[in-house]
């Protein structure tokens, strides 16, 4: 992204230089750092509503209709002001600083997290190799927040609260990690864009219905996001029939609001993340997006040129947009919507689950990790381990999965066999020897994945 | 043009500064602070500030671990003990001034040889010329990680023959069987060291 | 920032040194056992910073390479381990002795 | 360390940790109305719980003693504000008795009504407020959709929603208005195949099983030495019902009805309709047992209602004309024990020949019930308070009076 507005810095005035400059990297940050919290904060907002209004409907009732017109679309921004306008209390007994800062640790570790998330093919605000990890890693750290608060607000039952979050997320995060593991065994890398890019075509190559395996894998990898996001029937951090509020009982005004914008931000990245690693992330189910980008752009297209013919009479001459640049941008918008509808239907799932069922006691929520979930993720992984290594027919007609394990896996033979050739000191050249050494740079395969019009971040920062 | 330039400063630098400062001054305020949980949160800030360093180094795999393991694990794991040893809420321990007089004599003394080691090697002082034109591919090392582990150093293929690869010493492979049996005997053990047996009399204090 | 441009190793290891010199402080004059395996935790990150300056590409042109990061990646599943074990015996210590100050702890004192 | 295991003075435990104390109400979202526990708590387990009563009490007893009978009814009504209809019936039929006061079949049929419908709405609070308990919303508001419905008949009725104040000693303050038994048969009918839905959303839900069965379980004996009455004391397993094993002047009114008593038998709770299977989990007398026959309850209680409103409609005489505001009683005390939703609903009086009682008492089924909580949370979870407490279903209106 940075080299994009660096031509758009360059096109206005008229310098060029090697490498993007400070100003581009700076406004390339500021909109993805802008673009991301409108996510989740704006996310919050609507989820707020959309949970309000499916509980309303569940529940044989409306939900909010008057603020904001029938629907009562303002209800969740009435309520933001209120909380803004609410006494923020500390209590005497609290520690003050930490009570203070705990809420903001989870929302900045949900807001983090969302910087590995791409939300269509290349629109990610930064593309990372280890983009699966990042993200785990950083839904991790957001159980402090929980921790600290229970703590400091200097409460029994808030304490309750942070050391059943503790225990359940820490618990939690084994079979989670066992589930998001199959998807990236499946496709050679941790890289979420290429993960995507793998489930391109119809829903038949979404990895969830690679093989029976996985299909499991991703019921349980749902079941287990449910419980480390903190919702029901796993809420016990929060439970108001037992712990009064939890972990916030203390709190109040914005700080409070501040835990729930951490806790749907963290349950729409966990449904997109289910999103991208089991059910094709922005590809829809049936592939029409780039036949309709396509034709799309042959209207965009000469707009867009007209425009810049225009601007260039001020400006100088900028050219005519680059070719297939517009239909895959559209056809990455629209991936884009795909993608944020997959993620609304699975934080639709969560609320439709908090809505029906009782919660759990504290003992049957790690029994259910640990004698459930545990083996079940384990018992999929390793099926869906045999299934890859057997080589066993699947669902997904993408050429690319199957050569990329080729690859990896024949480049351990050929390094085994060159090490053999070494220590045996037998030079002498193998049948073997005509295959091209392996390029350990292509193994994640990623590169030739990305399509060459994605201007995006693609390498970026560095 | 100029005003580009005035602006076009070292962005790995400005990260580097800021998560070095990060990283010292929230270490300094574990070292000074008395109350147990808030030096367990001051903790976890260093230590992912230290991670920022491994992500600007180019290390993200490393990061990522530091972030899950190190956070998100052994440091709830430590708040964790925190919360069952602490016996009036918000403990605090004070440490005699002698005792940190000479802690801070001899930390000083050992910071002062580590700095002048740190700066005594040429190579280490003049860093990379221009690191921007480190390739992309050069940062995509988790597949390589990967390999290391079971044995296979792909990083290091176009290295001449003999020279590191030597059969069965190259990978470290052996080195994560054994690590991984390690973590493992270690955490039945304290589980089981955690989980003591008392004398039924002494229902007070201590056997 | 005109002063560390490029960032070099030894900047990483002035980073380090200083981690490391606060956790060895650390651990002589916190008197709470948990104090102390925090001062453990700043001492093995401040060495693990250093692996990571060494091996990384940015910072020389001939670095160590993998190994660096490989070393990093041991050195913190061995502090997670070194963590549950100190914490094991911090528990025990206070089951036994009602407190963790480790000052408490001189009953094999001569 | 292995060779001391044997030494019996070794006892083996886990990490160190320290008791601690914790208030669960009065002010707290579980707890029913102004109930306050005291938890003793070593971690997640529960090793004493006391309840503290007293918040909520109200003088109504010594309030009875400076008005006629008729003029205490709106207390009773306040006292167990849940089933209002049946501690106005409670304290009616204790009247009656002193003042020997015979109520014409039409007016037994009209409180057999009335006190049935009041079964059904109260069940269905202590249903939905059981979902609450154990952390589901939608249920409670399932049930109070239909409470809603019995509401406004008994509004209908009688003018009032939540305090009737319409059985009074000598019948009912009014007659039932026209067309008020087409609109109950409606609703029963309306109502009736709604009850599966409940049993799917709690009685037979994988969670709601998981919650209660085996969870505060208390056998027959202990329910009895305790006093426990009601659904909770027939949760346990005893066939003990005052409908049928009543005084005289109360069970009159059920005279000729076709009921059961819901408690199990021989392993099986009665077979007059299709009800979901009782789990392999649960235990008689614990928490799922107590919830299931109060479901089963609401079911007794539609049939014995169509019952009544048959014979209501061709039954003689008038719907029972109240006695006099002032009416003088007779010298002498009477107690009379009526089946109110939560148990039995003793309410005492003793007249010294004036209009104004002497001495009132009511006999709280409640505050018996709640009584065992003690007893049945200790070594229990957290979370399992709630779910015991509210498997009791106790209004505390009613234990403070």
């Amino acid at each position: 992204m940075a080299e994009f507005f660096q031509q758009i810095w360059d096109s206005f005035f008229q310098t060029s230089s090697e490498s993007p400059g400070a100003i581009a990297y700076l406004v390339a940050a500021v909109i993805h750092c802008v673009l991301i919290i409108h996510v989740v904060a704006v996310g919050a907002l609507i989820f707020i509503w959309m949970e309000r209004k499916i509980s309303g409907r569940i529940q044989d009732r409306l939900g909010p209709t008057r603020v904001g017109g029938a629907f009562g679309w303002l209800q969740t921004l009435a309520d933001g002001i209120k909380l803004i306008a609410k006494e923020d209390i500390t209590p005497k007994d609290a520690d003050a600083m930490l009570f203070k800062a705990a809420p903001y640790v989870g929302f900045a570790a949900s807001y983090c997290a969302y910087i590995a998330l791409p939300f269509s093919d290349g629109w990610v605000a930064q593309h990372m190799n280890t983009a699966v990890f990042f993200i785990l890693a950083v839904l991790g750290i957001e159980v402090f927040s929980p921790i600290l608060a229970g703590y400091a607000s200097g409460s029994k039952w808030s304490l309750f609260g942070a050391m059943r979050e503790a225990a359940q997320v820490v618990s939690y995060e084994v079979p989670l990690g066992m589930c998001v593991v199959v998807p990236c065994m499946i496709c050679g890398t941790l890289n979420l864009v290429t993960i995507g890019n793998m489930q391109a075509g119809s829903f038949t190559n979404w990895l969830a219905f690679n093989d029976p395996f996985t299909f499991i894998v991703a019921c349980v990898y749902f079941t287990c996001a449910t419980a480390s996001v903190n919702r029901a029937p796993f809420d016990l951090a929060e439970a108001e029939s037992e712990l009064v509020a939890g972990f916030h009982t203390e709190y109040s005004g914005l700080r409070w609001s501040f835990f729930f914008m951490a806790e749907y931000g963290s349950m729409f990245l966990v449904s997109g993340l289910a999103a991208i690693l089991f059910f094709g992330g922005w590809h829809g189910p049936i592939p029409i997006a780039e036949p309709i980008a396509g034709v799309l752009s042959l209207v965009v297209e000469p707009l867009l040129n007209f425009g810049r013919y225009v601007v260039g009479f001020v400006v100088g001459d900028l050219g005519q947009v680059t070719e297939g640049v517009v239909a895959t941008q559209i056809a990455n918008l629209m991936g884009c919507l795909n993608f944020l509808v997959k993620g609304t239907i699975g934080v639709t799932v969560m609320m439709w689950v908090r809505w029906t069922l009782p919660r759990l006691r504290i003992d049957q929520v790690m029994t259910t990790c640990l004698k459930y979930c545990v083996p079940i993720a384990a018992f999929g992984f390793l099926g869906a381990l045999v299934w890859q290594v057997n080589d066993l027919p699947t669902s997904n007609d993408m050429p690319v999965i199957g050569k990329n394990r080729f690859e990896v896996r024949e480049s351990w033979v050929y390094q085994a066999e060159k090490e053999l050739r070494t220590t045996s000191g037998d030079q002498k050249s193998s049948p073997d020897d005509q295959q091209p050494p392996f390029d350990p740079h292509q193994a994640t395969g990623s590169t030739e994945l990305v399509p060459q019009g994605a201007f995006v971040m693609k390498g970026g920062a560095r | 043009m100029m005003l580009l330039a005035a602006f076009d400063f070292d962005w790995h630098a400005f990260f580097f500064m800021f998560f070095a400062l990060l990283t010292c001054g929230f270490a300094l305020a574990v070292l000074f602070t008395s109350n147990i949980v808030r030096m367990a949160f001051y903790l976890i800030l260093s230590l992912g500030a230290s991670a920022g360093l491994f992500f600007l180094a180019g290390a993200e795999f490393v990061g990522a671990m530091q972030l899950m393991i190190y956070v998100g694990g052994t440091l709830v794991l430590l708040i964790f003990g925190v919360m069952l040893t602490a016996q009036s809420r918000f403990v605090t321990m004070k440490t005699s001034s002698g005792e940190w007089v000479m802690a801070l004599v001899l930390g000083g003394a050992l910071l002062f040889l580590l700095l002048t080691a740190a700066f005594r090697v040429g190579d280490w002082r003049t860093g990379h010329p221009n690191p921007a034109n480190v390739g992309l591919a050069e940062s995509k090392t988790t597949t390589q990680i990967g390999m290391g582990f079971t044995g296979v150093r792909v990083d290091k293929l176009d290295a001449p023959e003999g020279s590191t690869l030597v059969s069965g010493m190259s990978g470290y492979l052996l080195p994560f069987v054994i690590v991984s049996v390690h973590l493992l005997v270690v955490l039945v053990g304290a589980a089981y060291m955690a989980r003591t047996k008392r004398r039924a009399s002494s229902a007070g204090v201590g056997a | 920032m005109i002063g560390i441009s490029p960032v070099s190793v030894s900047h990483y290891l002035v980073v380090g040194a200083v981690l490391f010199v606060t956790g060895a402080v650390c651990m002589a004059t916190k008197r709470n056992a948990l104090g102390v395996l925090m001062g453990v935790e700043l001492v093995i990150n401040g060495a693990n910073l250093n692996f990571i300056a060494f091996g990384s590409k940015y910072l020389r042109v001939e670095s160590l390479g993998l190994d660096g990061q490989l070393i990093a990646l041991f050195v913190i599943v061995l502090a997670a381990a070194e963590a549950a074990v100190a914490l094991a015996i911090a528990l025990n210590f206070y089951n036994n002795h009602a407190t963790i100050d480790v000052d408490q702890a001189s009953e094999l004192k001569g | 360390m292995a060779t001391q295991v044997d030494d019996a003075r070794i006892i083996e435990f886990d990490v160190r940790t320290d008791e601690m104390l914790v208030n669960m109400g009065p002010q707290h979202p579980s707890t029913h109305g102004v109930l306050r526990l005291v938890l003793r708590t070593d971690g997640e387990i529960v090793s004493e719980v006391e309840p503290h009563l007293g918040y909520l009490h109200r003088c109504a007893e010594k309030i009875g003693e400076n008005l006629t009978p008729r003029q205490w009814i709106p207390y009773t009504d306040r006292m167990d504000y849940l089933a209002g209809m049946n501690m106005n019936l409670g304290w009616s039929l204790c009247v009656e008795k002193l003042i020997d006061h015979q109520l014409s079949e039409k007016a037994k049929h009209l409180r057999v009504i009335i006190a049935e419908m009041g079964r059904i709405a109260s069940h269905l609070v202590g249903m939905g407020a059981y979902g609450l308990d154990l952390g589901t919303f939608s249920p409670f508001l399932y049930a109070f959709r239909e409470r809603e419905k019995i509401l406004d008949l008994f509004e209908e009725a009688c003018g009032a929603r939540l305090t009737y104040s319409y059985l009074t000693p000598g019948g009912a303050t009014a007659d039932l208005p026209n067309g008020w038994l087409q609109k109950c048969e409606a609703f029963l009918d309306q109502f009736e195949p709604i009850i599966p839905e409940y049993h799917a959303l709690l009685t037979t839900n994988a969670i709601f099983v998981k919650r209660t069965a085996g969870i505060g379980v208390m056998s027959g004996e202990m329910a009895v030495d305790f006093g426990c009455t009601g659904p909770v004391l027939r949760g346990s397993g005893v066939d003990y019902d005052l409908r049928r094993d009543g005084e005289e002047r109360y069970t009159e009114m059920y005279d000729g009805y076709a009921f059961e008593v819901i408690s199990q038998k021989d392993g099986h709770y009665p077979k007059d309709h299709d009800y979901p299977a009782v789990p392999a989990e649960a235990v008689l007398g614990d928490c799922w047992h107590r919830f299931y026959v109060r479901m089963l309850e609401v079911v007794q209680a539609i049939d014995l209602v169509r019952q009544a409103i048959d014979r209501y409609s061709t039954a003689s005489g008038d719907w029972g004309v109240p006695i006099k505001l002032a009416h003088k009683l007779p010298k002498g005390e009477v107690y009379l024990e009526t089946e109110s939703p939560r148990g039995q609903m003793g309410f005492y009086l003793v007249s010294d020949g004036n209009a104004i009682p002497w001495r009132v008492r009511a006999r709280s089924s409640c505050f018996c019930n709640l009584s065992v909580t003690s007893d049945l949370c200790r070594g229990c979870l957290i979370a399992d308070v709630p779910a015991i407490v509210g498997s009791l279903d106790v209004v505390m209106g009613e234990i403070d009076r």
